[in-house]
């Protein structure tokens, strides 16, 4: 199988190594990118800069960072330089050849900056300037073809380059699903800190059709709701199939691959 | 006190009220739905225009 | 022509755009590839999060960082994710499909760990740690021979890995001799703020034989005496000559090429 | 007053004097030409030991 694992925060703080050892334990049998963000430590390490963050809420709900000039600066560095390597250095432990780049790199992620964006400020809503983020509308697969033919393990940092070349701060989750699309992988892989979805009433959703995945978008809250909204466009770009799992627990790749206590939402329904 | 305004929709020119409005907020025409900004205010007169918007699933 | 660009933090910070205009109009006639350190970004980034930078003089004069645990993390950033990204950049508004990568990514640079190293404080010679600093003694020019066979440019930071997969501070100036070695590269080309190399006299040397190199060796100082052993380590690696330039003036890419205003090495004498 | 303390090379056994000898210090025997480095100052002890050491050109 070709997987596209989107590593989130917490997972690469606390629990990279194991998670890698299992992943090591299966590249012979399947082919892996690896795609991850990084926002936590973002603001960690700005505000050790003295550079306080913001955060802006959409009337629906999205929280997102506000990306000055100075925050995009910021983030090339910590998801760019720092975590990105620290995932290849895991990697390359266990002998794996991984080749870090972020969406910069060989016009791998480009993107359409978000100029004016809606922002609840109160009780009311305001357009704020969109910063340093955008949408991705174009994946450049060859440098990922390129690597993966030739045995190397894409590691990749959620930024894009924006119509003027400009550095953008992109949604990983949505990265990973954009890259598995162009890629036409079997199956996004997003591992994360909790074991999947949970429905309104709080009851764990064990498999789901991905027609019917809309309803659970109203249900959930910000944090699941990117995931979501990216699992719903993977399957949209033709990947077979995604898997929401924990990224806490011993073999988490090897279980996830099983499906085993998690979330896996199958391409079935409208798309066939 | 709160203080309402009356401006018109420049789309489909129904009338609009609004409470203590700001520059910058958005509102929607209850007539024809287009999303408005507050781009003025000046005294008692209140400039709309229609909104130019992004979607709300921005970076992270 | 196959070249190797070594860019100065200096030329980074002060000429970039003018170095990458002219170098994006040789593209079609040669092949580049760019390696980069930039240690005074370091310095700054570090103070910035109240993290005070110790260097060390070695009793011949090499004045290098004291790089420990908390500053490799930082290098790790500033150089392979804030520099490496803006000379991508600046690469990207030239249309140049460029790819940055660290020495960490694929096992590009592997470098043996300076464990003990002697420092000159007052009038003694003192053993200290060597920190999270190496000195590059493998090259795995596979990834960078794919990437160019491809069309990409290839920028490097330079970072290594050790032999125990940790991450290491190596100096750029070598870096760049010892790909340039690596690839066979027709010419190492760095470009730094001063025209070239001056001997004990202070008169300007043009043109120099590399079996002529040992003594001025022995007459520069410690900015250019790194600059001159990396030459030494490029024509003895087989590359056909060096050329020490000046990266503020108008096309200092093509002039550097065309032997203007610059001090060149030739491998001819011993190796020939 | 400066102080001189009187060590023997590990190495050849050859005399070494030492000047306000501080411990990681390195000197050079001028018998062997060997590096040592001054392990240990046990008041008038001195003990010396081989000098593993890197090159000097480390870094940037
Ligand atoms: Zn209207
Ligand atoms: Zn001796």
């Amino acid at each position: 199988m070709f997987i596209v694992v989107k590593l989130g925060g917490k997972v690469i703080d606390q629990a990279l190594a194991q998670v890698i050892n299992d992943l090591s334990s299966l590249v012979n049998e399947h082919e892996f990118v690896i795609v991850h963000g990084g926002g936590k430590q973002v603001t960690e390490q700005a505000e050790r800069m003295g550079v306080k963050q913001k955060f802006i809420v959409s009337p629906s709900g999205f929280r997102s960072r506000y990306t000055d000039e100075e925050t995009i600066k910021i983030y090339q560095m910590v998801v760019g330089g720092l975590i990105n390597k620290k995932i290849v250095l895991e990697l390359a432990k266990q002998g794996i050849k991984a080749v870090g780049l972020t969406g910069l790199d060989g016009f791998l992620l480009k993107a359409k900056r978000k100029k004016k964006v809606k922002s609840v400020v109160g009780n009311k809503v305001l357009i704020v300037e969109g910063g340093y983020t955008g949408k991705i509308n174009h994946v450049n697969k060859e440098i990922l073809e390129i690597l993966l033919k030739e045995g190397y393990l894409p590691v990749i940092a959620a930024l894009a380059l924006g119509e003027e070349n400009e550095p953008l701060n992109v949604d990983g989750d949505r990265a990973a699903a954009n890259i598995a699309s162009a890629l036409s992988a079997d199956a996004l892989l997003i591992l994360t800190d909790v074991e999947g979805i949970k429905d309104a009433k709080g009851r764990f959703i064990k498999e789901i059709r991905g027609c019917e995945i809309e309803p659970v978008l109203k249900e959930v809250g910000y944090g699941m709701k990117k995931k979501v909204l990216a699992v719903k466009e993977a399957l949209r770009g033709g990947v077979l199939k995604a898997i929401i799992s924990s990224g806490f627990r011993s073999n988490p790749v090897t279980k996830a691959l099983k499906e085993e206590n998690c979330t896996v939402v199958r391409n079935v329904g409208e798309n066939t | 006190m709160a203080q309402v305004f009356i401006a018109s929709c420049p789309v489909c020119g129904a009338e609009i009220n609004l409470t203590d409005p700001v520059v910058r907020e958005v509102v929607e025409c209850s007539d024809c739905g287009t999303e408005l900004e507050v781009v003025e205010i000046n005294n008692d007169k209140i400039v709309l225009a229609e909104a130019e918007l992004e979607g709300e699933d921005w970076g992270q």
